[in-house]
């Protein structure tokens, strides 16, 4: 199924759910959906585009609004499903129902933005430390690290 | 299903020479261009700091010593570096300023021991181009 | 003089001394010889070709740390070393090796030996469970069933194996046994079929590759012996060196027909033999992977123990038919 | 009565710190929990704060042993990025040092996968073969790990006449030995007795829990990236595509050698149909704003390197996800019902390269038996009785 057809059948299927369709490089299409479409939009890829393969969830921080991007891919094409919400109430809902090995990326997702998923069936901190102190999102852009200046052991500086 | 399939070759290796090298007695050679230690050869430098921009490890450091008469100063932190030899690929001048040879047993107790430093007079370039000695372009210096 | 003789025999030749130096000179054998099969050099540093390195090693475990782990139930832990060493030390008197004499049986060889030597080549797996029970570690708890489960897979082909020619021989006694065969060694040939299945089984015995899954390092870290370091280490590691010296000396007595001649030829006999033995455990070594627990217990009451029962039978038959 | 054994961050079998916690009832395994993140270095940060140049070199010590992937997939999708196109020749030289690493990882985690089932000589071998690959690639590159051969348009260093027909020859020695690894690996009793049978994963469960790589191929899924979506070269290549149905380790040892022997093909085209002309194009120091999906086949799975850039010369936002992570799904549900002496067999299958998988972590309930210690009798009764009635009904046929 060659992306331009894939590009229309999403158009016919989801109709007003679909806010862009952008299909910028050969087997590579992004489709932004609002929060609330994105579990019905997750649905219908996997049942009818075949895309049962959740290659990995990337947060986004875009200033003031969040993004995640669902990357999806079909023996077609590699669709990618995108999502923003505002900085205000990070709220994702899970599609842990849908794709069970969704759990892995929402967890970072949760664990790394301070973006909180719901409907997630295992809220356990990911590979942050379990010492790390609440409220410190890393990957957000204003989590500012300053590196310790470099001491070597022993012998003059 | 054989049993001791493996057989043969054991017994067929059983007199032959290991394939193991006796390392610390008998070294193996290095191959032509092997990525070893960075150097510096001052006279060729033109100061334009593109080697310590891209330096992925942050291990070249030029401080200039006194701006009058022109005296640099570089670091090379052997400790820090990762012998990809990118400063060599970004050096401008031809031929090459920053050079790497192929010394790879440089392991030692002492970290400062690694760190290496040349003082040089900035070198004054040959008059090739009526334009002033500035350093080309391409490079802002970043002191 | 014959309290001079005993005490030489204790102390020096077939006695600790020799079975210290000798233990230590076939591990380096087997290692070596194992590295050349995998095609890699083995120890080559610590003296002439690395001989000293099974020695350099026990000295380097007696100067370490010697940690007991205070859950433990101590005076066991750190008893059952010495209990394993003594205890093979003893077998490795009762081979026909020196110092026996056909007519009056001595306490070095008397009818019934071989009995004593088997029994008392399958009590240091029973110390082994022991010390692995009393470091009440995890994984050498482990390590422990799994010596245990071991035990009742490899036990009865190796009784049966061994004992084969010795009904054949008509005698319990060890050196009767050798001299049976000594005088006619076309019988030998009749145990070839006993001779691999004790290989095998004491290759279990000796807890080696495919069967080293009481102290399997890539699945329970170090199996029994997690918990023991420095000197009890040492013990535990010169046990089983001993004890391989001992086992391979045990089938180089039964199998291959004893050490005929007085003290020097029978030493040049026992050692090319247990020599002999020793290259074909390692070659075992190097040839298999480890299999599992349950697949040991299958595969010894599946192929061991039928064929240990049809060499038996062999022998039996044969038997009626010479007498 | 069961109790929790912690196949712990620091273990024999495990090359890297990952913790594993089986609760365990006898030798077999009941339930378990995976913990990762001790050796987490925070690189998508850490990429947000270097130029594109230095990145590739970032990217590059994602892992040890697929180093080149990580920074192919990465340099692929930022010269999309900033529209350039390296040159023919530039593109065949960084895929064939892609597929010799292919190779040296292949053999490499034959050798662990022999030594984790106790067949040290097999180990001893495979890495003994392995070291005509590493020095093939040292004499390319300059070095044996970290090869750093790829650059923004292209690659920093040309092929001559000599390299290339040592890397024949070398080919030539290591298809060899690979088919007689092929024959070892399916026929040496005691080795297939614990690799067949082991660690099943059937191909719904596979599909479900999106495995990737030669675990998925194992089980019947057809999926490879270099097939479905060509990059580079690899349209012009041909080459099949390895899959073995039995869903378990053999399976896996089967499709590693499989792949193994289209390596040797595949590098044999690329050497004798390399074009010539120059190998690298001028790179612009920063990007145009956009995104990009970068996808590679590396040798565990499929490498994703989803890449943003606003305009500056440092990336926005840098997401990777490693092969490695895609099988941990898996690897739980293959773990159930295997024996303790499984462990290290059925997780070494899927070839894990945790320092790759460090940004996620996956979760299985933990057991709830908690830590106790039982009584010797009952221990030995019931280590005896769980043989009589092995739970596991072992489809394949089982030699011993």
């Amino acid at each position: 199924m060659s992306d331009i057809a894939i590009v229309e059948n999403l158009k016919r299927d989801l109709g007003d759910k679909v806010l862009e369709l952008a299909n910028p490089d050969v087997r590579r299409i992004f489709l932004r959906v609002a929060p609330r479409d994105l579990v019905p939009a997750v649905t219908l890829l996997r049942d009818k585009y075949d895309c049962a393969y959740l290659a990995t969830i990337s947060g986004v921080d875009k200033g003031e609004t969040f993004e995640a991007v669902y990357h999806f891919a079909s023996p077609a094409a590699n669709i990618n499903v995108r999502t923003e919400f505002p900085r205000s109430d990070p709220r994702v809902p899970s599609i842990c129902a849908v794709i069970p090995g969704a759990i892995l990326y929402e967890r970072e997702l949760q664990e790394m933005f301070g973006l909180t998923v719901e409907g997630i069936p295992d809220p356990r901190r990911l590979n942050l430390p379990d010492d790390w102190p609440e409220g410190q999102f890393p990957l957000r852009k204003d989590w500012k690290h300053v590196r310790p200046q470099e001491v070597i052991p022993g012998g003059k500086p | 299903m054989k049993i001791a399939a493996f057989l043969p070759e054991l017994l067929r290796h059983l007199f032959k020479k290991p394939a193991t090298v006796d390392y610390p007695f008998k070294k193996l050679e290095v191959p032509k261009d092997f990525r070893g230690t960075p150097f510096l050869n001052p006279d060729m430098c033109i100061v334009c700091r593109a080697c310590e921009r891209d330096c992925p490890a942050e291990a070249i450091e030029i401080t200039s010593v006194n701006e009058a008469e022109k005296r640099f100063r570089m670091i090379i932190h052997n400790d820090r570096c990762i012998h990809c030899a990118q400063c060599v690929d970004s050096c401008p001048t031809t031929p090459k300023a920053m050079q790497i040879d192929s010394l790879f047993e440089i392991a030692s107790d002492d970290r400062h021991k690694l760190k290496k430093d040349w003082v040089y007079v900035r070198a004054v370039l040959k008059p090739k181009a009526p334009a002033p000695a500035a350093p080309p372009p391409a490079a802002e210096p970043k002191i | 003089m014959a309290v001079v003789r005993t005490v030489l025999y204790l102390v020096v030749y077939p006695g600790l001394l020799f079975l210290f130096v000798y233990s230590t000179f076939c591990e380096w054998f087997d290692r070596k010889v194992y590295a050349r099969f995998q095609n890699r050099m083995g120890p080559t540093h610590t003296g002439r070709f690395g001989v000293l390195q099974p020695i350099a090693d026990f000295f380097k475990l007696m100067a370490k740390e010697d940690v007991v782990p205070d859950a433990a139930d101590k005076r066991l832990f750190s008893v059952l070393p010495v209990i394993g060493l003594a205890v093979v030390s003893t077998a490795g008197l009762l081979l026909p090796v020196w110092n026996f004499d056909l007519a009056n049986p001595g306490w070095t060889s008397f009818s019934g030996d071989i009995i004593v030597i088997l029994y008392l080549l399958s009590l240091p797996t029973l110390i082994l469970f022991l010390a692995a029970w009393s470091s009440t570690n995890l994984f050498s708890t482990i390590g422990g069933a799994r010596v245990l489960t071991m035990l009742f897979g490899y036990e009865v082909p190796l009784f049966l194996a061994v004992l084969s020619p010795a009904i054949l021989a008509d005698s319990w006694r060890l050196a009767e046994i050798a001299a049976f065969y000594q005088a006619k060694p076309l019988l030998l040939l009749t145990n070839i079929l006993g001779f691999f299945i004790a290989l095998v089984a004491v290759q279990a015995k000796l807890e080696r590759t495919p069967f080293d899954i009481p102290h399997a390092e890539t699945e329970i870290v170090g199996g029994t012996f997690t918990e023991y370091s420095g000197k009890k280490l040492a013990l535990f590691r010169l046990t089983f060196d001993i004890e391989m010296v001992v086992a391979s000396g045990l089938l180089a007595a039964v199998f291959l027909g004893g050490f005929p001649g007085g003290a020097v030829v029978g030493f040049i006999h026992f050692v090319v033999k247990t020599l002999f033995i020793i290259f074909l455990l390692s070659l075992l070594r190097a040839l298999t992977s480890r299999i599992r627990i349950d697949q040991v217990v299958s595969f010894a009451w599946k192929y061991l123990a039928p064929l240990a029962v049809l060499q038996l039978l062999a022998t039996i038959l044969l038997k009626g038919l010479i007498t | 009565m069961n109790f929790q054994i912690p196949i712990g961050p620091q273990h024999p079998a495990l090359k890297e710190p990952i913790s594993l916690r089986m609760t365990v009832d006898g030798e077999v395994i009941t339930d378990v929990d995976i913990r990762l993140g001790y050796n987490h270095r925070g690189l998508e940060k850490l990429a947000e704060e270097k130029t594109w140049l230095q990145n590739i070199y970032l990217t590059e010590r994602i892992c040890g042993i697929c180093s080149h992937s990580h920074s192919s997939c990465f340099v692929q999708g930022v010269e999309k990025l900033m529209e350039l196109t390296p040159p023919r020749r530039g593109l065949y030289i960084r895929y064939l040092v892609s597929e010799l690493e292919r190779v040296h990882s292949h053999l490499l985690w034959l050798g662990v996968a022999g030594h984790e089932a106790g067949f040290d000589s097999f180990f001893m071998y495979t890495w003994r073969d392995r070291e005509v690959v590493m020095d093939l690639l040292e004499m390319i590159s300059g070095n044996r790990v970290h090869y750093a051969m790829n650059t923004l348009g292209g690659v920093r260093r040309d092929l001559d006449e000599g390299q290339k027909a040592r890397i024949l020859e070398g080919v030539a020695i290591l298809r060899k030995r690979s088919e007689y690894y092929f024959h070892i690996g399916a026929s040496e009793p005691s080795f297939v007795a614990r690799i067949a049978g082991v660690g099943l994963l059937s191909k719904e469960q596979a599909v479900s829990l999106c495995a990737v790589g030669p675990v998925a191929r194992a089980s019947g899924v057809a999926r490879d990236v270099r097939k479905e979506d060509p990059y580079a070269v690899y349209d012009e290549l041909d080459f099949e595509l390895c899959t073995a149905d039995t869903c378990d380790v053999l399976g896996r040892v089967v499709v590693r050698v499989k792949e193994l022997l289209q390596s040797y093909r595949m590098i044999e085209q690329m050497v004798k149909g390399l074009p010539d002309g120059d190998i690298v194009v001028k790179a612009p120091r920063k990007a145009k704003p956009g995104e990009v999906v970068s996808r590679y086949e590396a040798p565990r799975g499929e490498n994703i390197h989803y890449i943003k850039a606003n305009g500056s010369d440092k990336p926005e936002r840098l997401k990777v996800r490693a092969p490695t992570l895609g099988n941990y799904a898996a690897t739980l549900v293959m773990l159930r019902k295997g024996f303790i002496a499984d462990i290290p067999l059925i997780f070494a299958a899927i070839d894990p390269c945790i320092c790759c998988a460090e940004r996620t972590v996956t979760l299985v309930k933990a057991g709830s038996g908690e830590e106790s210690v039982v009584r010797m009798s009952d221990l030995r009764r019931r280590a005896i009785a769980r043989h009589q009635n092995a739970p596991v009904k072992r489809n394949a046929v089982w030699p011993l």
